[in-house]
């Protein structure tokens, strides 16, 4: 561990305390009687699967949903938040899973909306603002201005837009809910050293993350959660990984790949050239029957962008594509579907699921004619083909013509990949096809993916998640800044050698490059 | 028995001179004892409006409908259908082609009230001078049919020279508005002609508002409830108007008529209409019922409060 | 990269001016200040109207309410004029707004507490609105002479060389500028409009925010019922007829944004002032005025192309080289 | 997880079809229908009247038949605000082509191409450009009735060759009019289209999660597209048959039509925002609104007062049911 936990002792007094909190949404029980408590100058860290009422929890501690029983006390004293307004108040700041901020705005108004300071006459005090937020932006090492339109940032610097505002209040009590999931290396590093600041300024602060590396590494305590109950918390010098782990999903997993046979077929899909005027340039590889093919680099490298130019979204400068030797023009995903190449987006919610529709109608959309009849629909058919896939993938689900909305993330990903294996495809583009999973889920896609591999299936699997890349592929593409910067083999795969590559670190001389 | 219903069919509910013509059918049915009158129209003046009207009307199995309508074409369809199941039509004030309904009441002759607007603005314009055209809708029947009989008699009006016809679209903001234009765009413009009571309101306004009073006369066909004003402030010298009262009273006895007393609408025929003596029809069917009638500061607020 | 904004009223401007000067070349009487003064004041009631609409378009909603209840409020003045003559103009003024600003938030609270799309709920309430007034006036007109002097007078009073007209807009986007660019309220009104989801997340009621959106656009359509009825001194059922949608194209060609959180004060303005010189200018260059709708139909076809193509294509540049050249 | 052969079953349906068809919103506004028509029927002794029923039916016909595109496209998440200003411009085109000659075969083939290309137009600045669809077509509102306008002013078209009166004046058969029976197929159609075709599925899915229907592999602007032609098409269909009912042509011709049309569709229970809605339901709303319309035009209610009972009903239908709910989870709280 390289940061000193500070000297801790039980009799310390929470700040925050929540006790028996118990929330109820429409069909689940997201929250059973949870308890967690926060101590000022420690870092507690909460875990928990997909699911478990992390984010829920945090919604309660920042006023934006209201418990339907149980205490929160700080201080000591029972408090009840009706309002956002009323947490920001009583010193909670929350940076939130999702980035929830404003596009359409400057940087400093983003930090500031809600409380920013004001004139004489009651006015917004623009100078003051953009002041106290260059400040703000400077202690934090933010590389851009207070002017800037949020628009023009990259995720990364508007997660750090979300930190500034979370410290421009004065808050006792700071969350973070899994910041670094959307940071690259060099971040996360200065978001640790954040931590260690807060820390020491006396803050509590309450840390969400899936990252276990991550968690002994900032956090003085845990507590974990496992399907909205409270599972026990601790100090973290008090235990091993594999027990949090084994406390988190209630049994112990193994955190092996599975065993493949690493020999392919023959070339299935070979790409030539493929160019875009502003993402990426020069894309080429060729894949092979039954092989998972890695492709990695840090976010933003352009990785989905070429992928989705692949199935027919972005629409290539130049480029070629070749199925089986034959040369194929892929210009629209309806093409791409045709031609045997599939995608799982990034995006379940926007792009991967239709949200709306039943998970059977989910399933049969690419597949409608095969069964249909002369555009004439079939239900019979169709239920036929859902089922099939549905019991495929073990879905859990209470009826096939359920809205595929009220289905767990999990299931959601499982409808998204039955709806593609149902056109009996040729490629699967899995992109970051484990992200924000829970361990359990994790390693059961792994296993899944391996599987196609073996049934002759050929699988191209974006990550960002050097121990996935490493255990599941046959061979590693890895990407930066819109250009492949190396291909790797099974043998070269190292983490070190990957991140290099990705962060464009060689020893040769092209090292300042960037 | 049972009362013998007659439709009074309007441009659109709420206009003043139709509900003045309103008064005149009552006043008819009350004479005629046992006459109920259903005062109905759209709300808007639209033909689509007034065939749903129409309609409603068949289904009701109503005696007679006395129509002032939207559109002299689009409503053929819809009225020959109400004859066809027996009911009797007629038209007054804005006509519909003859096909379409049994006779046509005109206020007046056409020929008489497109001298008469005319007139009105020459009589103050002894040396000549420059006027303009303020019209209802480019649809509106009467309307292009008193400017058409304008027209044939400009002649007689040495000097006097039309500079513009423009439309308000019987909409008091934009008449008033393309009133306005007509000042500006004519800056030595004498007369505003609006031969339509919205128009020659929203004129007299803007005639007003522009400080033009004196310089720019607004003359027309206007009612005298609405045109006090203009009369007051001097915006309008004079202007003309048929007695809606007695136009209405004409249209329920000649509906009367002819659905009751089974006289037959020909041309030639002379058709009894109670107080307002007998309409004499034309070739087209067509009757006219009376002079249009000037009205100016020396007799305005004896009309005023009448309609 | 994306300072898009200002160029984009530069180029509205630029337009109205040029479209300005090309009349002037045939008739200069035109562009001579009284008549130019002439041409806002006409233009006054669209302008006040377009920066409520304003507001109701970038927190997402939409108000098709507003000519209805601007007829609805003139007529309920004109005929509160008619039965009591004495009322103080001030007291007219404030009831003209209130009445406004209820309809607005009925138009509010259907949204806010039911969540019934704006565009159903103002499409509804638009009809009966005008049916009220049906209702009310039995469809009858309340006439200039009906009116008292000062009920008419007010609008047209002229202060330093302006109608009052003119002043109250004046005032109203001198306020509504003031009130988007610097306070809690107007900032919020882009949050909601640009973001909801995270505007929950910062403490801002979305829900509560589109109903005073509605309030204000309800107000300020009150407002210009009792001035359009003063000013033409009329009122009666169908005034402003369809002028909802003369509203919205005057916030679309100002490149307010049909899908929330963008827009500026300046450019509802200027939107509104365009479709005034359009339908100012029409009758005085002689174009026949059948034209204007043609014209003001594609005004917002070319302005939303024009806007679409400034705010397009700002995804983020991955590439090195690309970078370079941009 | 594949290694588990139990696989478990996943029923088809949880409700059954009648439980579905009963609680729907088609069920609620039949029921709405049923009693309207049954105090039509008392507080008028000329409700229940063959011809008068038949003649009632041209309070909607016209507009249902765009309706039923415009549930499709509202459906699909755009809308169309320009049907009534294609009306006018393929009147006026209609027009214009009579009075050079031609006749009924011929309008009927003009209605229907400017209602096409006017649908084109507008698809093209949506899918093409990329545009919103309610500015474009308030934009194009005006811009096609403002065609008319400068090709007619204050003119009109009027004689139409009498064989063109048979679409909108004709009967096929005793009270059972021309329109009637278009109406009818046109509803068949478009049911069959949207719930029965793969087309119609498509329409669901982009009006759900237009996103996620592309990358399901669905040509999603080419659907656009088609459905703004469908729309431009039924409202030249809708122009032929106006036209021919009014045997003339004004630019003002059915101004205000779309947002009946839009009304129509709203109350048939298609949500405004996409992604649901029924033919059946536009339906049911069609004869809903022309039987208010008709019934209270039997007892002589202006046309604005009616709109008043539109515009209540529109929220209401709406309303209730949501009111409903927040008070019966009101306890619970
Ligand atoms: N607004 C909501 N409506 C309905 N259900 C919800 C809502 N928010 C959360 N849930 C449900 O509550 C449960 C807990 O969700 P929560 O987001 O707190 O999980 P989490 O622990 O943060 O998971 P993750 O690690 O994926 O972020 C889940 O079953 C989720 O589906
Ligand atoms: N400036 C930005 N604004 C909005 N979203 C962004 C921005 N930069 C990145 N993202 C989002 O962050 C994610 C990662 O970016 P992107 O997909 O380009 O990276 P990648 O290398 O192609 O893929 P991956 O994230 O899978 O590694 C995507 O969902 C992308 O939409
Ligand atoms: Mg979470
Ligand atoms: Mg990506």
């Amino acid at each position: 561990m390289m940061t000193q936990p500070a000297p801790i002792t039980q009799d310390v007094t929470p700040v925050v305390s929540m006790d028996m909190i118990t929330k109820s949404f429409p069909g689940v029980k997201a929250l059973d009687q949870v308890k967690l408590d926060l101590y000022p100058g420690q870092v507690t860290a909460l875990v928990g699967e997909n699911g478990a009422g992390k984010s829920t929890t945090v919604k309660i501690l920042t006023g934006i949903y209201r418990t339907d029983g149980g205490t929160i006390r700080i201080d000591g004293n029972p408090v009840t938040f009706a309002s956002p307004n009323d947490a920001a108040t009583a010193g909670i700041t929350a940076i939130h899973q999702e980035t929830v901020l404003f596009d359409e705005l400057s940087v400093a108004e983003n930090i500031y909306i809600g409380h920013a300071p004001r004139t004489r006459f009651g006015l917004i005090d623009t100078a003051q603002m953009h002041r106290d937020a260059a400040d703000l932006l400077t202690e934090i090492g933010a590389p851009f201005s207070s002017h800037t339109q949020l628009d023009d940032l990259g995720i990364a610097n508007k997660h750090l837009v979300a930190i500034a505002r979370a410290l421009s209040v004065d808050a006792r009590v700071v969350i973070m809910d899994e910041p670094t999931a959307a940071l690259s290396h060099k971040e996360i590093e200065e978001l640790y050293e954040l931590v260690d600041t807060l820390k020491a300024q006396g803050k509590a602060i309450l840390f969400i993350s899936h990252k276990f590396d991550e968690i002994f590494r900032i956090a003085d305590r845990y507590t974990v959660f496992r399907d909205g109950g409270f599972v026990g918390d601790g100090l973290i010098a008090d235990i091993s990984e594999n027990d949090l782990v084994k406390m988190m999903v209630g049994r112990s997993v193994e955190q092996i790949f599975p065993d493949r046979k690493h020999d392919v077929g023959e070339e299935v899909l070979k790409v030539v050239g493929y160019d875009h005027p502003t993402e990426f340039s020069d894309i080429g590889f060729s894949l092979k029957r039954g092989e998972i093919l890695g492709i990695y680099g840090l976010v933003g490298a352009g990785r989905s962008e070429f992928m989705q130019a692949l199935f027919g979204i972005t629409k290539p400068s130049k480029g070629v594509c070749q199925m089986d030797g034959v040369i194929k023009i892929i210009r629209s995903p309806a093409q791409a579907v045709e031609n045997g190449i599939v995608y799982v987006p990034e995006d379940r919610g926007k792009q991967g699921a239709v949200i709306g529709l039943p998970i059977f109608q989910n399933i049969t959309l690419p597949s409608l004619s095969r069964t249909s009849k002369r555009g004439f629909l079939r239900l019979a058919e169709e239920f036929k083909l859902a089922r099939e896939y549905a019991e495929r993938l073990d879905l859990r689900a209470a009826s096939l013509d359920q809205d595929i909305g009220n289905l767990s993330g999990g299931n959601q990903q499982k409808v998204v990949i039955a709806k593609w294996l149902a056109t009996q495809p040729k490629v699967i583009i899995l992109d970051e096809p484990t992200k924000g999973i829970d361990i359990g889920s994790k390693a059961a896609v792994h296993e899944f993916m391996a599987e196609l591999a073996a049934q002759g299936l050929s699988v191209i699997m974006v990550s960002s998640e050097i121990p996935e890349i490493i255990g599941m592929s046959d061979r590693v593409i890895v990407m930066r800044d819109g250009l492949i910067a190396a291909e790797l083999s099974r043998g070269e795969l190292s983490p070190e050698t990957l991140v290099r590559y990705a962060a464009g670190i060689t020893q040769s001389t092209e090292g300042a490059a960037s | 028995a049972d009362d013998v219903r007659i439709a009074l069919v309007v441009k659109a509910l709420g206009i003043g001179f139709f509900e003045a013509a309103n008064e005149g059918a009552q006043e008819a049915a009350k004479e005629l004892g046992n006459v109920e009158i259903i005062y109905t129209g759209p709300t808007d003046t639209t033909a689509e409006g007034q065939i749903e009207v129409i309609n409603a009307l068949i289904a009701q199995q109503v005696d007679a409908i006395a129509i002032s309508s939207n559109d002299t074409d689009a409503l053929v369809p819809a009225l020959k259908r109400a004859m066809q199941r027996g009911i009797t039509v007629i038209s007054w004030d804005s006509g519909v082609a003859p096909e379409g309904r049994q006779l046509h009441l005109n206020p007046s002759s056409n020929p008489l009230i497109g001298n008469m607007i005319i007139k009105l603005a020459a009589d103050h314009l002894p040396d000549g001078g420059e006027v303009a055209l303020l019209s209802a809708t480019t649809t509106s029947t009467n309307q292009n049919i008193w400017m058409e009989e304008m027209n044939k008699v400009m002649g007689e009006y040495a000097g006097i020279e039309v500079v513009a016809t423009v439309y308000g679209d019987d909409l008091a903001d934009k008449s008033y508005r393309e009133a306005t234009g007509l000042m500006q765009t004519y800056p030595d413009l004498d007369a505003i002609i609006a031969p339509t009571s919205v128009g020659i309101v929203a004129a007299a306004q803007a005639v007003v508002d522009a400080g033009k009073v004196g310089q720019v006369n607004v003359t027309g066909l206007g009612l005298p409830s609405e045109m006090a004003g203009a009369i007051e402030s001097g915006a309008s010298k004079s202007f003309a108007i048929w007695n809606p009262i007695d136009l209405g009273y004409s249209a329920t006895m000649l509906a009367y008529e002819l659905s009751q007393n089974g006289v037959k609408a020909a041309p030639g025929a002379e058709i009894p209409m109670g107080r307002m003596g007998a309409l004499t029809l034309d070739d087209n069917n067509e009757g006219a019922m009376a002079d249009p009638f000037v009205y100016d500061a020396s007799n305005i607020d004896d009309f005023k409060s009448i309609f | 990269m994306k300072r898009y904004i200002p160029l984009r009223e530069a180029i509205l401007g630029a337009a109205i001016l040029t479209l300005t000067l090309l009349v002037a070349s045939r008739f200069p009487g035109f562009i001579a200040p009284s008549n130019l003064a002439n041409v806002f004041n006409d233009t006054a009631p669209l302008i006040i109207l377009a920066l409520g609409q304003m507001v109701v378009i970038l927190t997402r909603c939409i108000d098709l309410s507003v000519a209805a209840n601007l007829a609805l409020t003139g007529m309920a003045v004109a005929m509160i004029n008619v039965a009591l003559p004495g009322l103080p103009i001030p007291v007219i003024l404030t009831i003209a707004v209130l009445m406004g600003a209820f309809m607005g938030a009925i138009n509010g609270l259907l949204v806010w507490k039911l969540s019934i799309p704006p565009i159903v709920v103002t499409l509804g309430t638009m009809t009966i609105f005008r049916g009220i007034i049906f209702l009310i006036s039995d469809g009858k007109w309340v006439n200039s002479h009906e009116m008292s002097p000062a009920f008419t007078g007010f609008p047209r009073t002229v202060l330093l060389g302006l109608p009052v007209l003119s002043w109250v807009a004046i005032l109203t986007v001198i306020v509504f500028g003031i009130m988007m660019a610097r306070t809690q309220s107007g900032r919020s009104i882009f949050a909601v409009g640009g973001n909801p989801h995270a505007a929950v997340y910062t403490g801002i009621d979305v829900g509560k925010t589109q109903f005073w959106a509605f309030v204000a656009s309800g107000a300020l359509a009150g407002l210009t019922g009792y001035l359009w009825v003063a000013r033409y001194a009329v009122a009666y059922v169908d005034i402003a007829g369809g002028f909802e949608l003369e509203v919205v194209a005057a916030c679309v060609i100002g490149g307010i944004s049909i899908a929330g959180g963008i827009g500026t004060v300046g450019g509802a303005v200027l939107g509104a002032i365009f479709l005034g010189i359009v339908k100012n200018a029409l009758p005085v260059v002689d174009i026949s005025p059948f034209w204007q709708l043609a014209i003001s139909g594609s005004a917002i076809l070319i302005a939303v192309a024009f806007n679409a193509r400034s705010g397009r294509n700002k995804g983020r540049v991955i590439l090195k080289s690309a970078e370079a050249t941009q | 997880m594949m290694d588990t052969p139990t696989t478990r079953h996943i029923p088809d349906r949880l409700n059954s079809r009648a439980a579905r068809i009963f609680k729907s919103w088609e069920a609620l506004l039949l029921a709405v229908a049923i009693a309207i028509f049954v105090v039509n029927s008392f507080a008028s002794p000329y409700f229940l009247n063959a011809w008068n029923l038949s003649d009632a039916t041209f309070n909607f016909t016209e507009k249902a038949m765009i309706a039923f595109a415009m549930a499709l496209l509202i459906i699909a998440g755009e809308i169309d605000l320009s049907v009534a200003s294609i009306i006018a411009l393929a009147s006026t085109a209609m027009g214009l082509a009579m009075q050079h000659g031609a006749g009924t075969p011929e309008l009927v083939i003009i209605g229907i191409t400017v209602g096409l290309l006017c649908g084109a137009f507008n698809g093209f600045f949506v899918t093409v450009l990329g545009l919103p669809s309610i500015v474009v077509t308030i934009g194009t509102m005006s811009l096609f009735r403002g065609i008319s306008y400068i090709i007619l002013g204050d003119g009109s078209f009027s004689g139409y060759p009498s064989s063109f009166a048979w679409f909108g004046q004709g009967y096929i058969y005793w009270v059972f009019t021309v329109e009637m029976l278009l109406f009818v197929i046109i509803a068949v159609i478009y049911g069959v289209l949207l719930h029965k075709t793969n087309f119609g599925r498509a329409v669901y899915a982009i009006g759900n999660n237009p996103t996620g229907a592309l990358f399901s592999g669905i040509r999603v602007q080419r659907v656009k597209f088609i459905l703004f032609l469908l729309t431009g098409l039924m409202s030249g269909i809708a122009a032929i048959c106006l036209t021919s009912r009014l045997g003339s042509t004004r630019p003002s011709i059915a101004s205000g039509m779309e947002l009946e049309v839009v009304t129509m569709v709203v109350l048939g229970g298609v949500n405004i925002l996409g992604g649901s809605g029924t033919i059946p339901g536009v339906v049911i709303a069609a004869f809903v609104m022309g039987l208010v319309t008709f019934g209270l035009g039997l007892l002589n209610v202006p046309g604005l007062v009616m709109s008043i009972f539109i515009g209540l009903l529109l929220i209401g239908v709406i309303a209730l049911p949501r009111l409903w709910t927040m008070v019966a989870q009101r306890p619970k709280a």
